[in-house]
């Protein structure tokens, strides 16, 4: 199904910017791309939506030079173009902020902006020109990022920004964003946003992929729906709605994304008291059976560290971790785990999948105490277990041994997920789970934490994108600077008070 | 949306590995039939005896190497370790020690130097390439020290005469690497200790989050290491009859290469228990066929140097075609 | 079976080595005078004795006529040739093995060698300084190389008998010259009443002789050296180098398979042959056999 | 939200790794005060233009394996690539190739071999580690096959003395090292080439996708490399007045040992030029140090493996406490 008219836009007459003719994309016997047509018309924002592995990321690898198609056309301002590498799409003014974060960590901030355009005086690369025209352009943005920094010392969420900042120097005339919003918060989202919309007004086309409806809404013009591999349709903006962008997506109504159930709270799992580690200070808070709490704060804020901390990871400074009523010294991740703790981490990447190995053996990985028959693993229940929970989270797969390296983003974020729905446990700390996750399985997903809930576990649910939390948590903390600076029960507040609360104004 | 698992025709990873292992082995019996046809004593059953005999010991170095590549690290000490053991086990035995406990203490003293390495590597954060290097230095120090640059006779016959003699028609240092390579098999590629170990060399930090001990797996795999290279060395004195420290020079290139040529990658997280066995009796079956034909030992240089490149080369291909 | 199908290989410490090559150029020549197809069979390094022991098991398995050998270590190869000796002659050249299977054997007494250069060196000290007296060093190849360590006890032995000659310095290399060359300059450093270095085989004589001539001093400290090639000739023929302990390597291969054929078709062999070691010195070098010694036919 | 910079407290790597250095130079420093304290002669002239000479070699051969490290790669060739070089250029010389032009020559002799390593890696799809093992195991055989196991004596005398001679009081190779070591500064400190290296260790996709060359800085690095080895076995043809096919045996593993002492890591992307300078003479002052002490043999090895570790780990404090 094509999208059929024309349409109604003013400057429908104009030629398209790019044309795809019947592109399409094999990995041997996987069909990632079917055969799809679609015009991008200049200077328009046009969102590409679809589940996980639908072929979003596919579709963009192929328009900037990564990967090659093995079939049909590509044309760029009414000329048939090869974009056999990104050196091509690159002198074509076409450039893409991928949803994984594609830079070198032992270079600084500003070499990775300049990387392949470096300015050179004599032959000697002008270092301290590049830093400050580095720090000019992320000031610009309005990202609060120095320069001068390696780019491995920053969290995932500010590798993105400084990948968009890339991107946006070198995409004149064309940029895609992969899911740029998946690891920022409401405010640096906003930012991006403004980005967005001044690149557009200077006339440059933007592609823009993202699971998050509302963003669809506010920012596109045109939508694009992807299914399978299949390209569904295109809409315009004004002419459709959540529904049946969802309809479209996953061949199904979905009537509720965020599944919530009154479930009576049990007793005190966790408490911490006035914690304190590298990246957050004197926190103390509590979670109960069947419940789950909330943490939400910018980037950097020190959620994610408070998690390594009570997980086990890294070591506390101060205060005390209490575990169902006793305090606990939490030694490592070990005594975490063994006590009935999990933690889905938030880089999939660095800390949450072993990449280069099989999806089964990562789902196993903190359950292979649990399933030996004497000195062996029991191969049967290895495969039963890592079957389930493909089946539970619909990870699109051709086998339980396929690398984790070639699933799609949000099939990998499910990996991580199901690694500790697996293991189980009585506590559940998950950090960004929804990252990169497509609706239909986020509503999956927020079903199965109703499910855990109800067998007697707590959840923290860490997450920046504050309709996520705000809509699951009963009980919802801001971090800011690496303290608790609000908490609330329930709904007591607005999105605008949570926010308020986190920047600090 | 589906939630069944689509089956594909995509060949399951674990298979391909067998296949990839039966390209090598195909290699392997390509150069036993080239070798065959062109010398006559090539397939003789002696020869093959002296084979399996001169590719064992490399094959069991290569195996310990393994497990210490799988975690993304290297062991450079084994060669050195080999000829401090035949010392080790030399001195015990002309001490009047029984023969299965000097073995058990030999054992040992590998097993305390593999130790020594994790510790280095994961207290000390030393990079393995430095504290193993640092210990094949001081290793064949501390040998030739107690040797005072001698060689130690072993006067035990039984402990010599075990490395000549065949059981079943196979000679005794083969089935040691049978003895050697079922528990390994077994520990690497069906126990959890064997996952474990590959997932700390695919990316420690997710194996620790998810409750693997990291150091622990180091320390168990140097150990194995060294500890394989103590039995080997063990070996060797049997076979040469004497204790000397400067034994087993280089062996350690040698059982990377088997690695190596097994299809284990040096960054970790991809090798396996069979690989480095066929690389070992590929590296030993070309210096053997070499022998045999007769060629000048410089152009066998050349020409194991041209077959290593052309085997790992066909090797790539055929993973990459899969 | 004419002669033509007689096969005898003969197998050497390490092939690298120029030394062992001068053998093995006297085997092929001994193969091509009497019409035997002589296989240049050694391992790689001389203390790689595993690899001699899987090289003889090769060659046996070929079923050759005989084989003749020169064992790397004494007692390692006793038992793998008294096997070996099970089914074919084994010549030995060189050195020695604890075995009594050995049909015959050409060697030269390595510890004699050293006793040689010990006394060649005392005579050098003497003609420079004119006193046996001073400081001397020793420096080996490698550690644990059989034919070196008895050089350096027959060394030892022989120096203990001048009182006023002492041994300050006694080091082992890694066998490569440019080490040989900065132990010598430290040497030459750290003692500087340094009056004599003995290095102990061919590499471990360039690097000490080049560090002599680096640091100008060849005229204070006396340098014996052992074997031959050109660059030691060169150095002999300057005054760097004193003398030079030479074999006769070329003998030793040529006489070794002579002898292995005659073994094979069970002729009378003798059982023991010293092929010699001698000093060469600048004085006497140019002398006829000298120049033999010096100049072996290697092609 | 703000717009201006906060200030963070992750210290910029840049002035690390200029700290790292120090720390280095520090450790080399402490290692020449206890020698001159220790012996009198270490501190005399004579002796420091020994020290040079004797480092300078491994210096260079460091420098090279660095860019190849950087790239997370390794070169095992370089022992026999010296060696090699030491037969090609005494041959070229004896043939009587004016000086000049047999330098030339070897240079490009070394330029092709890297150039053959960096085929393997990029169009054939081989690991590193087994093309480079390959050529060291063939290059030596050619070596040996050239010269028949023997070495070249040269008899230019022009070309032997300039290893001897000094320019400035400093010995004329350690001046080698100076002219190696500042073009190798700029290019990998000051050039976007240096930076390209680096983004290639660090992640070759995202380098491809800027369009970087991968392939061509494959090339680059191995070239050199192999390059620089070949310019250290004319420097050791020189120094020893022969060319000799087994020389420089072993000295890969002293190379790749001064980088990672340096600070190199064997995982990419980290490195400097100054560092592995430092490790070689480190590396080469515990060597002469020991000498000097007349230390025997066998505990200088010892020595030198325990005062590897003692270094390593005071560095990785340092780094790990910033
Ligand atoms: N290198 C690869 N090898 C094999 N299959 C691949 C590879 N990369 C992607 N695929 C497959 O191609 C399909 C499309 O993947 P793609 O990354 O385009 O999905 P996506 O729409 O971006 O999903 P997500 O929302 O999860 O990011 C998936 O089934 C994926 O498993
Ligand atoms: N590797 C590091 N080295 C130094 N500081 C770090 C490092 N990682 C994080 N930080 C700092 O620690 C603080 C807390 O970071 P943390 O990742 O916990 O924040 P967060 O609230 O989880 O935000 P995010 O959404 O980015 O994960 C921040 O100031 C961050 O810059
Ligand atoms: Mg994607
Ligand atoms: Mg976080």
């Amino acid at each position: 199904m094509r999208s059929g008219s024309p349409d109604a836009s003013s400057n429908a007459d104009a030629q398209p910017i790019l044309e795809l003719r019947e592109l399409e994309k094999r990995y041997g016997f996987i069909q990632a791309l079917k055969p799809a047509s679609l015009a991008f018309r200049r200077g328009e924002i046009h969102a590409i939506v679809g589940e996980n592995g639908a072929g979003k990321s596919t579709l963009i690898k192929l328009l900037t030079g990564v990967i090659r198609r093995t079939g049909g056309k590509i044309v760029w301002n009414g000329a048939e173009v090869e974009l056999a590498t990104p050196n091509e799409a690159i002198a074509h003014g076409i450039n893409a902020v991928h949803q994984e974060v594609v830079l070198c960590r032992h270079l600084s901030v500003a070499a990775n902006i300049f990387l392949g355009d470096e300015a050179v005086k004599f032959g000697l690369l002008q270092k301290r020109e590049m830093t400050r025209a580095a720090q000019k352009i992320l000031d610009d943005m309005g990202f609060n990022l120095p320069a001068d920094i390696l780019l491995g010392d920053l969290t995932i969420g500010q590798q993105q920004l400084v990948a968009t900042a890339r991107a946006s120097l070198r995409g004149t005339k064309f940029i895609i964003f992969d899911e740029p919003t998946a690891y920022l918060t409401r405010s640096e989202a906003a930012q991006l946003f403004a980005l967005i919309r001044r690149l557009k007004d200077e006339g440059v086309t933007i592609v823009y992929i993202s699971h998050r409806m509302e963003e669809v809404f506010e920012l596109a013009d045109r939508v694009s729906v992807l299914r399978d591999g299949t390209l569904v349709g295109t809409r315009n903006i004004s002419d459709t709605n959540d529904a049946e962008l969802v309809a479209l997506m996953i061949n199904r109504s979905l009537e509720q994304i965020y599944h919530k159930e009154a479930i009576p709270l049990g007793k005190v799992l966790l408490e911490t008291r006035n914690l304190s580690g590298k990246g957050f200070n004197n926190v103390s808070l509590t979670v109960r059976a069947g419940e789950i709490v909330g943490l939400y704060g910018l980037i950097g804020a020190g959620r994610s560290e408070f998690a390594l901390s009570v997980f086990g990871r890294n070591p506390k400074t101060a205060g005390d971790i209490v575990w169902q009523g006793n305090v606990v010294d939490m030694r490592n991740e070990r005594t975490a785990i063994d006590l009935g703790i999990a933690l889905a981490p938030e880089s999939r990447r660095d800390q949450g999948l072993n990449l280069n190995l099989p999806i089964g053996l990562n789902i196993n990985l903190p359950v292979y105490d649990q399933i030996n028959s004497g000195i062996v693993v029991n191969a049967g229940e290895e495969k039963r277990r890592a079957d389930q929970q493909i089946k539970d989270l619909g990870i699109k797969t051709p086998s339980r041994n396929s690398l984790a390296s070639s699933m799609s983003g949000g099939n990998q974020q499910k990996i991580v997920i199901g690694k500790w729905l697996n293991h189980g446990a009585e506590l559940f700390i998950f950090d960004e789970p929804t990252v990169g996750v497509d609706v239909g399985t986020k509503a999956e997903i927020y079903r199965l934490f109703a499910k855990l809930l109800k067998n007697g576990a707590g959840i923290i649910l860490i997450s920046s994108y504050l309709p996520e939390v705000y809509e699951l948590a009963d009980t919802l903390h801001v971090f800011r600077d690496g303290h608790l600076v609000g908490s609330q029960a329930y709904r007591e507040k607005t999105h605008e008070d949570i926010l308020a609360e986190a920047i600090g104004v | 949306m589906t939630t069944e698992v689509t089956p594909t025709s995509v060949a399951p990873k674990r298979n391909f590995n067998f296949l990839f292992a039966l390209t090598l082995v195909g290699l392997l019996l390509l150069l036993c039939i080239v070798l065959s046809i062109a010398t006559p004593s090539f397939a003789t059953g002696n020869n093959i005896s002296n084979l399996l005999r001169q590719g064992s010991m490399i094959a069991i170095l290569a195996i310990g190497q393994t497990f210490v590549i799988i975690t993304a690290g290297i062991d450079l000490s084994v060669g050195a370790v080999v000829g401090f053991s035949t010392v080790v086990v030399a001195g015990l035995l002309q001490a009047g020690v029984p023969i299965p406990i000097a073995i058990l203490i030999t054992l040992a003293v590998g097993l305390a130097i593999g130790c020594f390495h994790a510790f280095g590597i994961v207290k000390m954060g030393l990079p393995p390439f430095i504290i193993t290097l640092a210990t094949l230095t001081s290793l064949r120090g501390i040998g030739l020290l107690i040797t005072n640059g001698s060689t130690i006779n072993i006067t035990n016959e039984a402990f010599t005469l075990f490395s000549r003699e065949s059981f079943l028609g196979v000679p005794n240092l083969f089935w040691m690497v049978v003895i050697v390579a079922i528990p390994a098999f077994v520990f690497l590629h069906l126990s959890k200790w064997g996952r474990y170990l590959y997932a700390v060399g695919s990316n420690p930090e997710a194996a620790r989050l998810s409750g693997v001990s990291v150091p622990k797996m180091i320390f168990i795999a140097y150990g194995l290491s060294s500890m394989f290279a103590a039995f080997v060395g063990v070996m060797l004195a049997a076979r040469l009859g004497v204790g000397n420290a400067t034994q087993g020079d280089g062996w350690e290139l040698q059982a990377i290469a088997s690695t190596v040529i097994g299809g284990t990658s040096l960054f970790g997280a991809i090798g396996s228990v069979h690989g480095p066995l066929i690389g070992a009796f590929i590296l030993a079956t070309i210096a053997n066929g070499a022998n045999l034909l007769n060629v000048n030992s410089f152009w066998q240089r050349i020409i194991t140097g041209v077959l290593i490149i052309v085997i790992v080369f066909f090797d790539q291909l055929r993973r990459r075609n899969r | 079976a004419s002669a033509q199908d007689v096969t005898i290989p003969i197998i050497v410490k390490d092939t690298t080595s120029f030394y062992w090559q001068i053998v093995l150029a006297g085997a092929r020549a001994a193969g091509k005078d009497l019409g035997v197809n002589v296989p240049e069979l050694g391992a790689q390094a001389e203390t790689d004795i595993n690899g001699q022991i899987s090289i003889l098991e090769n060659a046996v398995a070929g079923k050759p006529a005989a084989v003749v050998i020169a064992p790397t270590e004494k007692s390692a190869l006793g038992a793998p040739i008294t096997e070996a000796a099970k089914s074919v002659p084994i010549i030995g050249i060189d050195s020695s093995a604890d075995s009594t299977a050995f049909t015959s054997f050409l060697t030269t007494d390595n510890v004699q060698g050293g006793r040689i250069a010990a006394q060649g060196l005392v005579a050098a000290v003497k003609a420079a300084t004119g006193k046996e007296e001073g400081e001397v060093a020793l420096i080996t190849s490698v550690p644990n190389a059989g034919s070196l360590e008895e050089r350096k006890q027959g060394f030892i032995e022989e120096l203990a008998k001048y009182p006023g000659i002492k041994l300050v310095a006694d080091k082992y290399a890694d066998g490569q010259a440019a080490t040989g060359l900065n132990i010598t300059t430290d040497l030459l450093t750290a003692n500087p009443n340094l009056v004599g270095i003995f290095a102990s085989n061919l590499i471990m004589a360039q690097g000490a002789g080049q560090a002599l001539a680096e640091n100008g001093v060849a005229d204070k400290v006396s340098l014996i050296g052992f074997d031959s090639d050109e660059k030691l000739v060169g150095f002999l023929k300057d005054g760097t180098i004193d003398g030079l302990v030479v074999q006769d390597p070329y003998r030793m291969g040529y006489d070794g398979i002579k002898t292995a054929l005659a073994a094979s078709k069970g002729e009378k062999v003798e059982a023991f042959v010293d092929t010699g070691a001698n000093l060469i010195t600048t004085a006497n070098m140019e002398e006829a056999r000298s120049q033999e010694l010096l100049n072996p036919k290697v092609n």
